[in-house]
């Protein structure tokens, strides 16, 4: 991204802006005193939810106890979640087309980079995807990974067909949040209450889930570092 | 499996109300071209649904609904009583207003981003007023403030842009003000349920921190005086339905927050911090009445006079009766409902001549008379004449101001009311000047001159149907005592 | 609903509803709207009736709605409440003719009868109201209702005539609110009751309770126009006629008088105030305005100024009769608030014909005018004697009362206001009458208009004869039963009864 | 005092430098990264504060700095891409005139 550093003119006011920040500074140092000693008389064992969070685990349906905060006990802020994520992306969009870059045709070295890499990237992502049940690893790692993919191709110069720019693109953008909240509804309907997976369904259900929230925010990111919607008719 | 077929009682229709706005903005994401007509089906959808809820709690009382069955401090819980309601039914107003307006307001590609955009803040609401989890509470503020910047910006131009990267930065700003007082709580008292705080809460340097760094954030997105730097520009330069939404809604949310906490986690609050709240809001009512007084361009006049009408919201702090806290609700209330008719008044007046100059305004209003009634009747209320809400929410505080002997908050009350009255009167007297045809005219929709005339309506019969809401906003009784305020 | 219940409302239906659907009518539909607005009137004239004879037979007439915890919304017609609901609703009767004769023709009609109504429904809802929230609520609706029409025209002058109006109004609002919500949480009920509510009231301390009354009372006396409180109402003589006569004589006006005397007897009970003390002070505004008003009506040109300061000087009649604590003055004082309407009223109507017609608007442009308009003129010279107090007209029997009550009640400096405030009526009327009748005419009026073999339209001429009828009637028969004198007198009983 | 209270130390002393740089840098660029830096002081403290549980830290606090961190991008992105178009409709990325003053 291009800056633009235009150095502001030398003017006679520039001496008073650094008075009024060393000004600044009095006040915001007693702020970092204040909190730091708010932080201190923190006591020193946390009452913590490790053990509900423990108890609980295993009627979870994942064994990894941040996958089950995330998908099952706190999965309602995991949905409003992604939906910040899709309401950026719209925002985003809203905003007008991508903007044009000219950058040089990308050398070799990225093209055959991105060859290479891309297809690994993705098999990295499904691996942290099925290990995010039982290790460290999930969604969200797996989707920022897909993402790195995607961003690697629109670095080398590569853009989405215009076949697929329309309805298919969004469709994947909304897959996660969507089959989220059809698993709700779906559960409400079912006589249980919001995000109420029946235990034996539970595994299944998560992986469900994360599957498309790992479409989602894989593509999502990438389509953010586009910065604009794509363009009609806009390849390689 | 359990039965499949659910009777009309436990249908969780508080849920519905956030799940249903998602829907529709994703709904109305994927299929841009039907995006109206699934806009106002979720609409209309979601009306039924805060209605459903209200006939539930008028029914079981005040009701907690633990998502995901875990039950804090596990899980989250939603939690809805009177309070929560009366915020549900004005968004839910406000919003069926806004979306009826919207039709006539925008061309088919802003309609396309307007919609989901407009979706995604209308669950963002739902789900904060719902919400009983301090952290869930910042997640919903997260999606609150980034949909309102999104749609600020949807009117383009320099203006609307520099107000929206302002409103963004500010908006981060407070959420992480905010976040970072969820986390020493959390860390202090292993629980993000407001319940469950409120149990274990005891007042500590922790806490004090933690509760200046999530006022202060609430503050910031409240636009208090002097936080309120960012609003105007805001709230002015975005197109009109969405500055309606802003100044009905959006500030509304975050004070929503702010009086929750104030009342649950925070009663060792010293007297000190409540008569500064209330300073600053006086600061606020008499600052913003007078700044609106200076202003030429009629969206900026009005949203400087939501700044002083956020004002009154925090005189209820130092008085600090069920009265008070009344009182301060029907300000939010009718204010909400007033703004919002004087918004779409203001963007009938720009869609048909094109300009909102103050002094050029008879040119315009010889022609609209619905929306100059509609400017007229939100008037009334936001000046505290009778009978409007405006006059309840002014006659309760007065009251509790003398009942509580801080005579000099009415004072402030009466001059708010009098510099309000004062512009109200400064545009409306254009109305009956003699004027010409104006050069470039626009036929404005029926609808949207309707829609603001409505929304005046509403906040006049405020003032009319006091029983009913009070009788509503006891349910659970959120500012304790034995209600019956008054 | 019972009869009872309901007829309040039907009160001030008979007037809102016709207002509320001539706003949406189209400006040519001319008959439809001159006939709601009849309707209406004369529906209203009828309730009414009903429920004077209704009281004068013991019956109740009550509505109540609930405002606030607490506080209700209250309509009820007690006798005092009848007598201004009776007086505004034979005068709206007749203003209404009068204004769809003076503003045929001209723009905007739809828009100015509906606040016309809207403004009679407030005064109407102001007579009724059973509390002082009620009063204050249909008090600041009438303000409102007022406006439009003062600015009707729309020009420039019009426009600072509303500013204001406005200035003082709502600052006389604000005032009325903070002592109303003041004196609610200290007595905790605010419903108007025969010798008021604040005398059984203990606890509460004198000083408290004297300031409310003069914040109430400053409240009400911006509309009543007391010193120095009456800025506004001169320059409001800008609007057009019709609006002048809702002004002066039917509404806003009055509903200052009315106020004043609803406070005084039925919130803190005459003997109540007189014992606070309030009651002497007050008596003396008020002495001193009639003076003052007269004295500045003595030098006015334009007549439509003059009658203005006339009226100043004349409603503080009411407020004097009053605050003169005897039941013989409050008899004087009662009396007029009908008297100096149905006198007032006739003058600007006659005013009005005199502007509409020849284009007059300077008692010096007004020489032999007699001899043009010799109907207009016999009305006007009636309405002038009365407000002198000439026998046996409207004027005489009021000013006879407040004077025999002064004595009765030992204030005998009261007879010299009268006598001097007479002597200074009949000093601003007798020129003009003389002028008009005996002085020769300019060879050509300001403005003249021909309607043919009439010296003017019907519906400006018939309005000013039935209300100088009404001048030389209300005086004439003043002892036959359900005569203003009469009522007045029914009222003081229940005031003084002991 | 045990490392977790160190890195929370650390995180507060992230928050408030990114305050000051939020406050005096007028590029909105700097701005936005001001921000990020709060956030990642905020997270730190989060998460560092969960390890003060006896035998595995506090999963729940991990929890919330993901979604808090997802939030974070999420709104960073947009906050990128308005900058872009405040310059390209202003022609500087800076606001017209300090916000915070």
């Amino acid at each position: 991204m291009k800056k633009s550093n235009k150095p502001k003119p030398i003017t006679e006011n520039d001496s008073r802006q650094t008075q009024w920040r060393l000004l600044l500074v009095v006040p915001l140092s007693a702020l970092a005193v204040g909190l730091g000693y708010a932080v201190l008389s923190l006591p020193s064992q946390a009452p913590g939810l490790s053990k509900h969070v423990a108890a609980k685990l295993e009627t979870s349906g994942v064994s990894n106890p941040v996958t089950a905060v995330l998908l099952n006990f706190r999965g309602y802020d995991t949905l409003l979640e992604l939906g910040v994520l899709l309401l950026a992306l719209l925002g985003v969009w809203s905003l007008g087309a991508a903007p044009k870059r000219h950058e040089p045709p990308p050398g070799l070295v990225l093209e055959l980079l991105s060859r290479l890499l891309v297809p690994l990237l993705i098999l990295v992502a499904g691996y942290l995807l099925w290990a995010g049940a039982g290790a460290p690893g999930g969604a969200f790692q797996a989707g920022s990974v897909l993402a790195t993919a995607g961003v690697l191709l629109l670095l080398a110069g590569w853009r989405l067909d215009s076949r697929f720019s329309g309805l298919p693109l969004r469709l994947a953008l909304v897959a996660g949040l969507g089959v989220f909240l059809l698993v709700a509804v779906v559960l409400i309907l079912l006589g249980g209450r919001l995000l109420e997976y029946p235990p034996s369904f539970a595994g299944a259900l998560i992986l469900l889930i994360e599957a498309a929230a790992t479409l989602s925010i894989g593509t999502a990111l990438a389509a953010l570092f586009l910065g604009g919607r794509p363009e009609k008719g806009a390849h390689r | 499996m359990p039965d499949v077929l659910l009777s009309i009682a436990d249908i969780p229709w508080g849920v519905m109300t956030i799940v249903l706005p998602l829907a529709g903005a994703m709904s109305s994401f994927l299929w841009p071209r039907r995006a109206l007509p699934l806009g106002l089906a979720t609409a209309l959808a979601i009306v039924i649904c805060v209605a459903g809820l209200g006939w539930q709690l008028v029914q079981q009382g005040a009701q907690r609904y633990a998502v995901g069955g875990w039950g804090a401090p596990l899980g989250i819980d939603l939690y809805a009583d009177g309070l929560s309601l009366l915020m549900l039914m004005m968004t839910a107003v406000v919003g069926l207003g806004i979306s009826i307006y919207s039709c006539g307001y925008f061309n088919l590609e802003r309609a396309r981003y307007f919609w989901p955009l407009w979706m995604f803040l209308w669950a963002a609401l739902n789900a904060l007023f719902l919400s009983a989890d301090i952290f869930n509470l910042y997640v919903t503020l997260e999606l609150l403030g980034l949909a309102a910047v999104a749609l600020v910006a949807l009117a383009g131009g320099a203006d609307a842009l520099t107000g929206a990267m302002r409103y963004l930065l500010v908006s981060l700003l407070g959420s992480l003000c905010y976040l970072l007082g969820v986390t020493l709580l959390y860390h202090s008292f292993g629980s993000v349920d407001i319940a469950i705080l409120a149990e274990r809460v005891e007042s500590s340097p922790t806490v004090w921190a933690a509760m200046g760094l999530m006022i202060t954030g609430l503050l910031l997105k409240t636009a208090l005086f002097p936080l309120h730097f960012w609003l105007p520009s805001a709230h002015a330069s975005a197109p009109a339905p969405v500055s309606a939404l802003l100044s009905a809604l959006v500030v509304k949310a975050s004070f929503y927050i702010l009086l929750r906490l104030w009342l649950e986690l925070f009663p060792f609050a010293s007297a000190a911090l409540a008569q500064l709240l209330g300073l600053l809001g006086a600061a606020a009512v008499l600052w913003g009445g007078l700044q609106a007084l200076r202003q030429t361009q009629l969206k900026m006049l009005i949203a400087y006079s939501t700044v002083a009408q956020l004002g009154y919201l925090f005189l209820a702090f130092p008085l600090a009766s069920i009265t008070g806290w009344t009182g301060a609700l029907y300000v939010l209330l009718s204010h909400a409902a007033a703004k919002t008719a004087m918004f779409m008044a203001a963007g009938n007046i720009l869609y048909f001549g094109g300009h909102d100059r103050i002094v050029d305004l008879d040119r315009v209003v010889q022609h609209l008379p619905l929306t100059i009634t509609a400017f007229a009747l939100a008037g009334i209320s936001i000046m505290g004449l009778p009978p409007s809400g405006g006059f309840i929410a002014k006659w309760l505080l007065l009251e509790a101001a003398i009942l509580s002997g801080q005579w000099w908050w009415g004072i402030v009350l009466i001059l708010g009311g009098l510099l309000s009255a004062a512009w109200v009167f400064k545009v409306v007297g254009y109305a009956f000047t003699r004027s010409e045809v104006p050069h470039e005219a626009r036929a404005v929709p029926a609808a949207m001159e309707w829609t603001a005339l409505l929304m005046a309506m509403v906040a006049i019969l405020l003032g009319l149907f006091v029983p009913w809401l009070l009788a509503l906003m006891e349910i659970g009784l959120p500012f304790g005592g034995v209600g019956s305020a008054g | 609903m019972n009869w009872g219940a309901a007829l309040p409302l039907f009160v001030l239906a008979s007037s809102l509803l016709p207002g509320l659907v001539i706003f949406f009518l189209p400006e040519e539909r001319v008959a439809i709207r001159s006939t709601l607005n009849l309707v209406g009137a004369a529906l209203k004239l009828v309730l009414a009736g009903v429920m004077v004879w209704g009281i004068f037979h013991g019956s109740h007439f009550e509505t109540r709605l609930p405002l606030l915890p607490g506080l209700d919304l209250l309509l009820r017609a007690d006798p005092l409440s009848m007598l201004f609901v009776g007086l505004s609703s034979i005068l709206w009767l007749v203003t209404t003719v009068y204004a769809i004769g003076y503003l045929e023709g001209s723009p905007n009609r739809s828009r100015f009868f509906g606040f016309f109504s809207l403004c009679v429904t407030a005064t109407v809802g102001v007579a009724l109201a059973g509390n002082l929230i009620t009063f204050l609520l249909f008090y600041e609706l009438l303000t409102l209702a007022t406006y439009p029409l003062i600015v009707h025209r729309g020009t420039e002058v019009a426009r600072r005539a509303g500013r204001t109006y406005l200035i003082y109004t709502v600052a006389g609002g604000t005032l009325l609110l903070i002592g109303t919500v003041w004196l609610y949480t200290l007595a905790g009920t605010l419903e108007f009751t025969p010798r008021g509510f604040l005398s059984t009231l203990d606890g509460a301390s004198s000083t408290a309770l004297v300031i409310i009354f003069v914040l109430l009372i400053a409240g009400l006396g911006v509309k009543a126009a007391l010193i120095p409180l009456h800025g506004w109402l001169p320059q409001a003589m800008v609007a057009p006629a019709p609006v002048s006569a809702l002004l002066h004589a039917v509404a806003v006006v009055k509903a200052g008088a009315f106020g004043i005397v609803r406070v005084i007897y039925d919130v803190y009970g005459i003997q109540f105030s007189a014992t606070l003390g309030v009651t002497l002070p007050l008596a003396i505004v008020a002495a001193v305005t009639i003076i003052y008003g007269s004295m500045r009506a003595l030098f006015q040109d334009d007549l439509k100024r003059r009658l203005a300061f006339s009226t100043v000087s004349q409603v503080a009649y009411i407020v004097l009769g009053i605050t003169i604590v005897g039941p013989i003055a409050a008899v004087g004082g009662l009396v007029h608030l009908v008297h100096q309407g149905v006198m007032k009223i006739t003058l600007f109507f006659c005013a009005g014909n005199l502007a509409e017609t020849l284009g007059i608007h300077k008692v010096s442009e007004m020489n032999g005018v007699g001899r043009r308009m010799p109907w207009t003129m016999a009305a006007f010279t009636i309405a002038a004697f009365g407000m002198i107090g000439v026998p046996p007209l409207a004027g005489f029997i009021s000013k006879w009362y407040l004077g025999l009550g002064a004595l009765d009640a030992g204030q005998g400096w009261v007879i010299f206001i009268l006598a001097g405030s007479s002597l200074l009526n009949a000093g601003y009327f007798l020129p003009i009458l003389y002028a008009a009748w005996f002085k020769t005419p300019a060879d050509a009026w300001p403005a003249e208009r021909s309607f043919g073999r009439r010296e003017t339209a019907w519906a400006l001429l018939a309005p000013p004869l039935v209300t100088a009828f009404l001048t030389l009637a209300v005086g004439l028969l003043a002892s036959a039963p359900f005569s203003p004198l009469q009522w007045a007198r029914f009222i003081t009983t229940l005031e003084y009864a002991e | 005092m045990s490392p977790a209270l160190l890195y929370a130390l650390v995180g507060v002393g992230l928050f408030t430098l990114g305050l000051y740089a939020l406050i005096v840098h007028a590029h909105l660029l700097r701005k936005i990264l001001a921000i990020n830096v709060m956030a990642s002081g905020v997270f730190l403290v989060l998460v560092a504060l969960a390890a003060r549980t006896q035998g595995t830290p506090d999963p729940v606090a991990h929890a919330m700095v993901i979604t808090g961190i997802v939030v974070a991008v999420s709104a960073t992105a947009l906050a990128l891409a308005l900058m872009l178009r405040v310059r390209a409709a202003t022609g500087r990325a800076e606001l017209a005139e300090e916000p915070l003053e």
